[in-house]
C-alpha cells in the first residue's frame, strides 16, 4: 500500500466510495485473516522498553520482543532464546547459548553479539540490571551463538534477572540498534518477538498494527507463564487506544473490538451481564497500592509519624474505594505479596486495622505541630483517583492536617521528583499502584530501597534496609532468603518506606470466540486464537 | 479588493505571533516536566537530566522560542517528544477527522438552525416561536457531553442502530464515514442549533422591521418569499459573521466530543499531548486552530463583499 | 358600485393599545380620491397621517386594529379583503412610496430586479419581459442611462435616483391609487423640487389618484388639488386646496399656516458689533492615505472663510454633503480641523490641544438637531443643566438657582429640574438644550440644524426663543441650515454652500433677492409653495437689533 | 405628564416586573442561590465524607454508619444516592450550587471589570485601540477550552486556576462589546454637549459613557455565568477542572460518567439541576436583554 502510486490511490478511493454507496458499511472486503482487535490500558506512545518502564512499552516489547529466560506459571526461571546454560564450577562463569533459528524480523540471525549489546544497554538502565551488572567483570560474545558472564562473586541474579517478567524487561535488540545510548529512544523497531510492529501503519494515539512474524521459531514445549513456545494464532493484533473506557465497554459489546485489557472494575458488571462476553485474568498475582512517604521533610521524616499510618490506615477502605467488588481483591498483609513466593506476615501484627488510638498515641509521642502534610491527589488516571481521598479522611481521623493536592498523573510525576519542600514545590505523600510481578523480593521492590539519594523519590535512607536487600541478594537458597524477607519486614517497620494497601486484581474482557490468554502478568497475545 | 486582501493577510501575522508567544510562555510555564515522565517511574536525576538536554529543555525559555519559531516559519513543527514522529505528521493524520466532524457539524446546524430561526422570527410571540426559543436556550444549557452521553445511550446502546465510537476514513467509503460520524455530529450540533437559531431568530427579526421589508409588502409578495428573498438574504451578514466566530465554540465541543466518542482527531490528540506535556504537539496544534480560525474569519469577512454589496473594501 | 373615487375612506377608526395616551390612533376619518388627483393628508407628528395610508395598504402594525369604517379601493373594502385578495391589490390596483428612499430599497438586490419583482409577482412576463418593461419605466421616471442602472445596487444610486426607483416600481403596473408616504422629507430641496414634479407628471399621465402624506405646507400648496388636514388622530379640515389654503377655517389650519415661516426676509440693519469669531481658510480632510490602504479622501471643508459679529446671526445654508455642519463642529472644536485658523476673540483655537481648549470652551456652546438624543436620559434636567457651570466653578446650589431662572427663561417651569429628559416633548428638550447652552454664559450660540426635527408650530416657538436670547444676551449665533425659510426669517447674514465651498453670502435679504451664484439660485427655485404667503416674520424683535 | 419624576431607572424596573423571562428565570435563579446558601440546612451531610463500603448506591440507599467522635451507630439515608467513593450524591449536588454559582459569578464579575476597563481604553484612546484589539484578536483566536486546559495545567487545579483559565477567552468578548458602545456613544450629541461643557474626560466617561455600558454588561454578565458554569463542568470533564474533593455539578457528572451506564443517578441529577440552572440564567439573561437593552439586542 505504501508504495502505491497517487493515481492508484485515487483509483481507490473512488472505488472505495463507489462500494460504499452501495451501502456497504463495512469498510474492508472479505478479508481471509483474522484480526484481533484490543483496547489496551493506556496508549502507546513510546516504543523503547528499555528507555521506560512504562507497561504499555513493556507489553508491546512482549509483542516485538524475545527474552533469554523468561519465568513459567509457577515462578520457575525457563530458558526462551537461550537453548543450554553451564554454570562453571566456581559459579563465577556462565555460559548460555542461543538456540537455533532465532532470526530478528529483517531475516538476519540473532548472534550472541546482538544479545551482549542489549544486555549492555539494558543492565546500565535498569535497577535490577544494574545490581546483576555489579557481580559481572566481564560479558563477551565467545561465538555466533555463545554469551560468556565471568563474574566477582557467585549470584542467582544473572537469570533471575534475565527473566525479569516486568519493567524494564531485558528484551533483545539487534546490535546496531542497542548501540543506541539509553538516554536516547531506539528509532528502528526491529526484534525477534512472535509479532512484527509495523511501523507503516501505526496511526499514533489511534492504532498501533502487529503481524504474525511467519520467521518465528516457537520453542517446542507448551506455553507456560511468559516460557515456552510463543504460537501465534492470529494474523494480526491491532491494538486500539480508547481512553473513555465506558466506551471501550460499549464498543466491546457491540461487537467493535474483541478485546480490552484493563476494564475498570465497576464497569464490570455490564460485562458479566453479556453473554457474548467473558471475563479472565491474565495476571492472578494482581496489583498492589502503595502509599509512599517522602522521608526528606516534616512530618514523615520522623519514622513514628511513619508509623502512626501503619495504625491508623486499613487496606478495606483503599480496595473498597477502587476495587469495589471482594471478588478482585485480597487483604493482603506481605509486603511481597500474597501468593507469591515471599509471601510473609512477619512483623505485621495489629498494624493496617485502622487502630487510632495507637496511631493518636504515636503522633503524639513523634511531636508533630499540625503542619499540613501535602498529598498529591492524582485525578486522571481512574484506578487511582478514589485512594487519596480515603487516605486523607483516615490521616484526618486520626488528628493529621492534610492538605490534599489535586493534579493530573503528570503533574504528579513531574513534583514527585522534587527534593524542595512542599511549601516550595515539593510534597509529603502520594499513592499510586504496583504489579505486584514488580514488588515481590526485597531487591526488585523499588520503594524499599532506602539508598538515600539514589533510591526512588521519597529518598529512603536506612542502612539496615540495605543490608539487608544486599544479603538477599547474595543468598544462594530460598529458605535463606525467606529468612531475610522477614528480617526486612521487620526492618521496614522500624522504618517504614511504604505503606502497601491492599493487592487487587483485574480481569480482561474479550468476546466469547478469543481464547487462549495465557497468565503471565502482562497481557500477551500469542497463544490467543479466534474461532 | 486585492489590497484589501493584503492588508488583512498581514494583519493576521501580529496575531499569529502573539498567539504563538503566547502559547509558548504558557507551556513553559506550566509544571510537569516531560523530561520526567518520558524517563519514567525508575529513572534516577542524571537520566532525566540527559533526557532534558536531549530535548533541548536545558536551553534559556527565550532561546527556545525563537529556535521554535525559526523552524516553524521553516515549516518544521518539531518532533513530538513521546511518539518520536514529525510534529506535521501526527497533525496530518488527525486533521481529517477533526475536518469532517467540524464540517459536518456546521453542515447540518445550519441546516437546521437557519429555518428555524427564521421560523421563529416570522411566528414572533407564537408557541411556535417560544418552543423553538426554548429549545434553542435548553441546548445551551447542557454541556455537550451529556447531550453525547445521551445519544449513545438512547441510539447506541439501547437501540443499537449507530456505533458508539471511532471514526471511519472518508477514503474508506463514505457510507461508512458519516454511519460512524452521525452520532458525534448530531451530539456537537445541538449547541450550535441552538445558538445559530437564536441568532438567525434575532437577525431576521431586526430585518423584518427594516423599510425594503414593508416595500416588499407593499407590492404585493408573499410573506414565504419575503422571508427568502429579502429578510433572509439580508440577514445573512450577521448570521455568518456569526458562525464564523462560533468557530471558537466549536474547536471547544470539538475536544469534547472526540474524547467522548473516541474520534482520533485533533481535539484527543490535544488533550493527551496536554496530559503528557508534548510541548511541541500542543505547540503546532494550537497555533494551528488559531490559525484555522483567523482564516475562517479572513474568508468570512471576504464572503461579506459577496453578501452585501454595499462592502468594498 | 360607485366608480367616481379610487378611493373612498368613510368613518375609519384605528385603535391604538391599552397602554397609549389615547384610545385612537386615528377616530371618524372619511375623505376620498378621485382618478387624476392629488389629495394631501397634513398634518403634525402623531396626527395619525401615515396611519391611515397603511390602514389603506392593509400594513398595519399587528399591534394597531382597525374597528371601524371602510376604506373602499375602486369600491372594494381593503379592510375586509383576505390576506390574498390584499396581496393582489398591492402594486396592481395601489402602490405605496416611502419616506426613506435609502432603506425603502433592500440594499442586497439590484434595483431593476427590484422593479422587475413587482412584475414577477403579478404578472406571467419572462425575465426577459420583466427586465425590458424595468428599463422601460426607469426611462419613463427620467432616470439617465437606465439600460446600465438597471443593475446597479441602490447605494450606488443618489437618493433622488433612490425615490424615481421606489416611484418606477410603484407605477410599473399602472395602479389606480399610489399612495406617497413623506416621499420628499428625507430629500434635498433641490431633489424634493424633482420628485414632485414628477409625481404630478406621472399622475397627469396616466391618471392615477394620489393620497399624499406630508407634513410640509410648502409642499402641499406645490402640488395638492384637495387637503385633508389632520389633528390627534383627527379631521379638522378637508376642502380644496385654494380654500384650505387661502380660507383657512380651522384654527389648527390657520394656526399652522400662521407657523410656516415667509420666504420673504424682512429688513434688518447690519450688525456693528466686535468680532466674536473669526475663521480663516478653514480646512477638513477626512480620511488619510495609509500604508497599503487606497482610503478615499473627502475634502468636507475647503478654504473656508467667515466672519461673525456679536449680537448678529450668521446663517449657513446647504444641502447634504454642503460641508456646513462640519464647519460648526470645527468652530466648536468637536472634531479638529485639518488646517485653518480660528479665532475666537483673539484666541487662537484651531490648534490648541484640549487641555488649553478647556477654559475656552464655554464661549462657544452649541444645540444639536435631535432633541431626543441631546440630552443623557440617564440624568435629570437638573443635573444636564448645571453640568457646565460646576465644571467651570460655580457652586452646586447656585448652579442650580440660575438653572431655575434659565428654564423660566426658555419658557419652561423651574420646578421640572428633577424630571428626566423622556418627561418632556421635542420642543420642550430643545428649549432645555438652550438653557443648557446659555447656563455657561457663552459668546457664540451654534445652532446646527436645531429646528430642523421639530413640528413647524413648535419650530416657530423655539426660533422665537432662540432670536430672544440672542437679543437679550448679545449672542453671536451661528445658525446652520437647510431649511431656506427659516434662515430667511433669523439670519442677518447667510453663507451658501455647496461641496464644502462657500458659493456666496452676503446680507439675507440681498441674497434673497440677488442671488449671484447659480446655485443659490436653484436652491431658491427650489423652494416649495413659493406661490403662497405664510405665516409672517418670526421675529419682528429682530429688525430692530441694536 | 404626571409630575413625579420616574426615572429611566425605575421605569426599566417595572418593564421587567412584566416580562415573564425575567419573572421566571429570576425566581429560579433565586431558588439556586438559595440552595446554595442554605445548604448546610438542606439535610445534606459532610459532601466530601467519603464511605467506601457505600460506594456506588442507588437513590434511597439507607444504610447505618458510625459516627467517628461519638461511636454510636446512626441510620442515614442517601437521598440520591451515592457516588464512586460513597458520597452523597444529594449533599455534593446541593454544596455543588456553591461552587458552581461562584465559578460562574465570580468569572463574570471579573470578565466584566477587565473587559470594561480594557475596553474603554481601547475606545476612547484612539492610537492603543489598534494594539488593544490585535490582542484581543489573539485571545479570541486561541480556543477556549483549549486555553483553558492549558491555564488549568499552568497553576494547581483549584477553584482560583478555573476561574481565571474561564475568564481569559471572555475578557475580549467583554472587551468588544464596551469598545463597540464606547464608540458609538461617543458619537451621541448628549456626549458632545458635555464635551462643550468642559468635561474632564475621566468623568465623561464615568458620567455620560459608562451608564450606557451597564445595561448590555448586566445582560452579557448573565450570559458569560451560564456558560462559565458549562465550562467548567467540561473542564472537570476532561479532568482539569476543581478537584473532585470539591462538589461542582460538573466533577460529579465527571466522575459519574465511568459508570453512567450503571448508576445513572450520579449524572442525571446534577445534570437536571445544571440545565435548570443555566437555562434559568439565560432566560434571566433573555429576558433583561429585552427590557434593559432593546438597542444592543443584536450583539452576541
Amino acid at each position: 500500500m505504501f508504495t502505491t502510486s497517487r493515481r492508484s490511490l485515487v483509483r481507490g478511493a473512488v472505488a472505495a466510495m463507489v462500494m460504499s454507496l452501495g451501502l456497504t458499511f463495512s469498510g474492508s472486503a472479505a478479508q481471509a485473516e483474522t484480526v484481533l482487535r484490543a483496547v489496551p490500558h493506556s496508549d502507546l506512545k513510546i516504543l523503547d522498553p528499555i528507555w521506560t518502564t512504562a507497561y504499555i512499552t513493556r507489553n508491546h516489547g512482549y509483542m516485538v520482543y524475545d527474552t533469554l529466560f523468561a519465568l513459567d506459571a509457577d515462578g520457575n526461571i525457563q530458558p526462551q532464546m537461550v537453548d543450554t546454560v553451564t554454570t562453571s564450577d566456581d559459579g563465577l562463569t556462565i555460559t548460555m547459548t542461543l538456540r537455533d533459528g532465532l532470526t530478528w524480523h529483517d531475516g538476519a540471525p540473532v548472534t550472541a553479539a546482538d544479545c551482549v549489546a542489549s544486555i549492555q544497554r539494558w543492565g546500565s538502565k535498569d535497577a535490577m540490571g544494574q545490581k546483576m551488572m555489579s557481580f559481572v567483570d566481564s560479558l563477551e560474545a565467545t561465538d555466533d551463538k555463545t554469551i560468556t558472564f565471568k563474574l566477582n562473586a557467585p549470584t542467582g541474579l544473572v537469570t533471575l534477572a534475565l527473566a525479569k517478567p516486568s519493567s524494564n524487561v531485558p528484551f533483545m535488540m539487534p546490535a546496531r540498534i542497542a548501540a543506541t545510548p539509553s538516554s536516547e529512544q531506539i528509532s528502528d523497531y526491529t526484534g525477534s518477538g512472535p509479532f512484527v510492529f509495523r511501523a507503516d501503519l501505526w496511526e499514533p494515539g489511534t492504532k498501533i498494527v502487529y503481524e504474525k512474524f511467519a520467521g518465528y521459531v516457537p520453542r517446542s514445549e507448551p506455553a507456560s507463564g511468559l516460557a515456552g513456545g510463543k504460537v501465534v494464532k492470529v494474523d494480526r493484533v491491532e491494538w486500539m487506544p480508547i481512553r473513555d473506557q465506558q466506551q471501550a465497554v460499549n464498543a466491546l459489546k457491540a461487537g467493535e473490538i474483541d478485546f480490552i485489557e484493563a476494564p475498570p472494575h465497576d464497569l464490570l458488571p455490564l460485562l458479566k451481564e453479556d453473554a457474548n462476553i467473558k471475563l479472565e485474568d491474565f495476571n492472578p498475582a494482581g496489583n498492589q497500592f502503595t502509599f509512599r512517604f517522602n522521608v526528606l521533610h516534616p512530618p514523615f521524616d520522623n519514622p513514628k509519624m511513619r508509623q502512626a499510618l501503619l495504625y491508623a490506615f486499613n487496606q478495606e477502605d483503599f480496595v473498597q474505594a477502587v476495587v469495589g467488588d471482594a471478588e478482585y481483591y485480597e487483604i493482603c498483609l506481605a509486603l511481597f505479596g500474597c501468593g507469591m513466593p515471599f509471601e510473609s506476615t512477619a512483623a505485621m501484627d495489629g498494624l493496617l486495622e485502622s487502630n487510632f488510638e495507637k496511631a493518636r498515641e504515636l503522633i503524639a509521642e513523634s511531636g508533630y505541630n499540625g503542619e499540613p502534610i501535602l498529598l498529591m491527589h492524582s485525578t486522571d488516571l481512574a484506578v487511582l483517583t478514589n485512594l487519596a481521598p480515603v487516605a486523607k479522611d483516615l490521616m484526618e481521623a486520626v488528628g493529621l492536617n492534610v492538605d490534599m493536592q489535586s493534579m493530573d498523573w503528570q503533574t504528579l510525576v513531574a513534583r514527585r521528583a522534587k527534593k524542595e519542600s512542599p511549601a516550595e514545590g515539593g510534597w509529603n505523600a502520594f499513592i499510586t499502584s504496583w504489579t505486584t510481578g514488580d514488588l515481590f523480593n526485597p531487591v526488585a521492590a523499588a520503594f524499599l530501597n532506602s539508598s538515600c539519594d539514589t533510591a526512588l523519590f521519597g529518598w529512603p535512607c536506612d542502612a539496615r534496609i540495605e543490608e539487608l536487600r544486599d544479603a538477599f541478594a547474595r543468598a544462594t537458597t530460598v529458605e535463606a532468603q525467606k529468612q531475610i524477607v522477614d528480617e526486612i519486614q521487620a526492618a521496614w517497620f522500624d522504618y517504614p518506606t511504604h505503606i502497601h494497601l491492599g493487592q487487587w486484581t483485574g480481569r480482561a474482557a474479550m468476546k466469547q470466540n478469543v481464547s487462549g490468554l495465557l497468565q503471565t502478568g502482562a497481557p500477551v497475545f500469542w497463544n490467543i486464537s479466534m474461532n | 479588493m486585492a489590497s484589501y486582501l493584503l492588508r488583512r493577510v498581514l494583519a493576521t501575522i501580529p496575531v499569529m505571533l502573539l498567539v504563538a508567544l503566547f502559547i509558548f510562555l504558557l507551556l513553559r510555564l506550566t509544571p510537569g516536566d516531560p523530561a520526567t515522565i518520558i524517563a519514567g517511574d525508575f529513572a534516577n536525576e542524571r537520566q532525566i537530566a540527559e533526557i532534558r538536554e536531549n530535548l533541548g529543555l536545558d536551553k534559556p525559555i527565550f532561546s527556545q522560542f525563537f529556535v521554535w519559531l525559526g523552524n516553524i516559519l521553516q515549516g518544521d513543527f518539531g518532533e513530538s517528544f513521546f511518539y518520536k514522529k514529525e510534529v506535521s505528521e501526527l497533525i496530518a493524520a488527525r486533521l481529517e477527522p477533526t475536518l469532517s466532524l467540524s464540517l459536518l457539524t456546521i453542515v447540518l446546524t445550519v441546516a437546521i438552525a437557519v429555518p428555524l430561526g427564521t421560523l421563529a422570527a416570522y411566528k414572533q410571540g407564537s408557541w411556535i416561536d417560544r418552543g423553538i426559543m426554548g429549545f434553542s436556550v435548553l441546548g445551551f444549557s447542557l454541556p455537550v457531553f451529556v447531550i453525547g452521553y445521551a445519544l449513545i445511550y438512547v441510539f447506541s446502546v439501547q437501540l443499537g442502530w449507530l456505533p458508539v465510537q471511532g471514526y471511519q476514513r472518508i477514503a474508506d467509503g463514505v457510507g461508512g464515514w458519516l454511519y460512524r460520524l452521525i452520532l458525534p455530529a448530531t451530539a456537537l450540533s445541538v449547541i450550535f442549533v441552538a445558538f445559530i437559531a437564536r441568532m438567525t431568530r434575532t437577525s431576521v427579526l431586526e430585518v423584518l422591521g427594516e423599510d425594503y421589508v414593508r416595500t416588499a409588502r407593499a407590492k404585493g409578495q408573499t410573506e414565504t418569499r419575503v422571508l427568502m428573498r429579502h429578510a433572509l438574504r439580508n440577514a445573512a451578514v450577521p448570521i455568518v459573521t456569526v458562525i464564523g466566530l462560533s468557530f471558537a465554540v466549536l474547536i471547544g465541543g470539538v475536544v469534547v466530543t472526540e474524547s467522548v466518542f473516541t474520534i482520533p482527531g485533533l481535539g484527543l490528540l490535544t488533550v493527551e499531548a496536554v496530559l503528557a506535556r508534548d510541548y511541541p504537539t500542543i505547540q503546532a496544534v494550537i497555533l494551528l486552530f488559531s490559525f484555522i480560525y483567523v482564516l475562517i474569519n479572513l474568508i468570512i469577512d471576504v464572503s461579506y463583499t459577496l453578501l452585501d454589496p454595499r462592502i468594498r473594501y | 358600485m360607485d366608480q367616481k373615487y379610487v378611493l373612498e375612506v368613510s368613518g375609519l377608526t384605528v385603535s391604538l393599545p391599552k397602554n397609549a395616551d389615547r384610545p385612537n390612533a386615528v377616530e371618524d376619518i372619511s375623505f376620498t380620491v378621485a382618478p387624476g388627483e392629488i389629495v394631501c393628508v397634513v398634518g403634525e407628528s402623531g396626527s395619525g397621517k401615515s396611519v391611515t395610508a397603511s390602514a389603506v395598504m392593509g400594513l398595519l402594525p399587528d399591534a394597531l386594529r382597525p374597528t371601524g369604517g371602510r376604506t373602499l379601493l375602486e369600491g372594494e373594502d381593503t379592510l375586509k379583503a383576505e390576506k390574498s385578495r390584499l396581496r393582489d391589490l398591492r402594486g396592481t390596483r395601489m402602490a405605496m412610496i416611502f419616506q426613506e428612499p435609502m432603506t425603502a430599497l433592500n440594499p442586497v438586490t439590484r434595483v431593476g430586479e427590484q422593479i422587475a419583482e413587482m412584475l414577477e409577482i403579478h404578472t406571467s412576463m419572462t425575465a426577459a419581459e420583466r427586465r425590458s418593461r424595468a428599463i422601460e419605466t426607469m426611462d419613463a421616471v427620467h432616470l439617465p442611462d437606465p439600460e446600465k442602472m438597471v443593475d446597479a445596487f441602490p447605494h450606488q444610486l443618489s437618493g433622488g435616483q433612490r425615490q424615481r426607483i421606489m416611484i418606477a416600481m410603484a407605477l410599473v403596473l399602472d395602479p389606480a391609487l399610489l399612495i406617497a408616504d413623506e416621499p420628499t422629507t428625507a430629500l434635498d430641496v433641490t431633489t424634493q423640487a424633482q420628485i414632485l414634479k414628477l409625481i404630478k407628471e406621472m399622475q397627469e399621465r396616466r391618471g392615477t389618484g394620489v393620497l399624499f402624506i406630508t407634513h410640509d405646507f410648502g409642499v402641499v400648496a406645490e402640488i395638492a388639488d384637495r387637503i385633508v388636514v389632520m389633528q390627534h388622530g383627527r379631521i379638522v379640515e378637508y376642502g380644496d386646496r385654494d380654500d384650505v389654503l387661502r380660507r383657512p377655517k380651522a384654527p389648527y389650519t390657520q394656526m399652522l399656516m400662521a407657523s410656516v415661516p415667509s420666504m420673504t426676509p424682512p429688513e434688518r440693519s447690519a450688525k456693528t458689533g466686535e468680532t466674536a469669531v473669526e475663521v480663516k481658510a478653514l480646512n477638513k480632510v477626512y480620511g488619510k492615505t495609509g500604508w497599503l490602504s487606497k482610503q478615499r479622501i473627502v475634502h468636507a471643508v475647503k478654504d473656508v472663510d467667515l466672519m461673525l459679529r456679536k449680537g448678529e446671526t450668521l446663517g449657513i445654508v446647504g444641502e447634504s454633503g454642503s460641508g456646513k455642519s462640519t464647519v460648526a463642529r470645527c468652530i466648536a472644536r468637536l472634531i479638529d480641523p485639518t488646517s485653518g485658523s480660528i479665532s475666537l476673540h483673539g484666541t487662537e483655537i484651531a490648534t490648541i490641544s484640549q487641555a488649553q481648549l478647556r477654559p475656552h470652551r464655554r464661549k462657544v456652546q452649541i444645540v444639536f438637531q435631535d432633541p431626543y438624543r441631546s440630552l443623557n436620559p440617564r440624568r435629570t434636567i437638573g443635573q444636564s443643566l448645571i453640568e457646565a457651570p460646576v465644571n467651570f466653578g460655580m457652586p452646586e446650589a447656585q448652579a442650580l438657582q440660575m438653572a431655575r431662572d434659565l428654564m423660566e427663561l426658555v419658557g419652561l417651569s423651574g420646578d421640572a429640574l428633577e424630571r428626566y429628559p423622556h418627561q418632556f416633548s421635542g420642543g420642550q428638550r430643545q428649549r432645555i438644550c438652550i438653557a443648557r447652552a446659555l447656563a455657561v454664559e457663552p459668546e457664540v450660540l451654534i445652532a446646527d440644524e436645531a429646528v430642523s426635527a421639530l413640528d413647524v408650530s413648535v419650530q416657530a416657538q423655539v426660533l422665537k426663543l432662540l432670536d430672544d436670547i440672542r437679543v437679550k444676551y448679545n449672542l453671536a449665533m451661528l445658525f446652520i441650515t437647510h431649511d431656506l425659510r427659516v434662515a430667511a426669517q433669523i439670519c442677518d447674514r447667510l453663507i451658501v454652500m455647496q461641496k464644502g465651498v462657500i458659493v456666496e453670502h452676503g446680507p439675507t435679504r440681498k441674497v434673497y433677492q440677488e442671488p449671484q451664484h447659480p446655485y443659490t439660485r436653484l436652491l431658491l427655485d427650489a423652494a416649495p409653495g413659493q406661490g403662497m404667503t405664510f405665516g409672517a416674520e418670526i421675529a419682528p424683535a429682530a429688525a430692530q437689533g441694536n | 405628564m404626571s409630575t413625579a419624576a420616574i426615572s429611566p431607572a425605575r421605569q426599566t424596573m417595572r418593564r421587567m416586573a412584566q416580562n415573564t423571562s425575567v419573572l421566571f428565570g429570576g425566581v429560579l435563579v433565586l431558588l439556586v442561590v438559595l440552595m446554595a446558601l442554605l445548604a448546610p440546612y438542606l439535610g445534606t451531610r459532610d459532601p466530601a465524607g467519603i464511605s467506601p463500603k457505600d460506594r456506588n448506591q442507588p437513590p434511597g440507599y439507607e444504610t447505618t454508619v458510625r459516627d467517628r467522635d461519638t461511636g454510636q451507630r446512626v441510620s442515614v439515608e442517601y437521598r440520591l444516592g451515592t457516588d464512586t467513593l460513597g458520597r452523597d450524591v444529594y449533599s455534593r449536588v446541593v454544596y455543588g450550587a456553591r461552587i458552581s454559582l461562584i465559578v460562574g459569578v465570580s468569572v463574570a464579575a471579573i470578565a466584566i471589570v477587565i473587559g470594561m476597563a480594557i475596553g474603554v481604553l481601547a475606545g476612547y484612546v484612539r492610537w492603543l485601540d489598534g494594539i488593544i484589539m490585535r490582542v484581543m484578536d489573539g485571545l479570541m483566536a486561541i480556543p477556549a477550552i483549549l486555553l483553558a486546559i492549558a491555564v488549568v495545567s499552568l497553576f494547581s487545579a483549584g477553584l482560583l486556576s478555573v476561574i481565571i483559565a474561564i475568564v481569559v477567552p471572555e475578557v475580549p468578548r467583554v472587551v468588544r462589546l464596551v469598545r463597540s458602545i464606547v464608540l458609538s456613544i461617543r458619537e451621541e450629541p448628549y456626549v458632545e454637549a458635555a464635551i462643550t461643557a468642559g468635561t474632564r474626560t475621566p468623568t465623561l466617561l464615568v458620567r455620560h459613557v459608562l451608564p450606557n455600558t451597564i445595561a448590555p454588561l448586566i445582560v452579557q454578565g448573565t450570559f458569560i455565568v451560564a456558560s462559565a458554569i458549562i465550562v467548567e463542568a467540561i473542564l472537570s470533564f476532561l479532568g482539569i477542572g476543581i478537584p473532585p474533593e470539591i462538589p461542582t455539578w460538573g466533577n460529579i457528572m465527571a466522575e459519574g460518567r465511568s459508570v453512567f451506564q450503571l448508576h445513572p443517578h450520579n449524572i442525571l441529577y446534577p445534570g437536571i439541576i445544571l440545565a435548570i440552572t443555566v437555562l434559568a440564567v439565560n432566560m434571566l439573561g433573555d429576558g433583561l436583554r429585552d427590557t434593559l437593552d432593546p438597542r444592543f439586542a443584536k450583539r452576541v
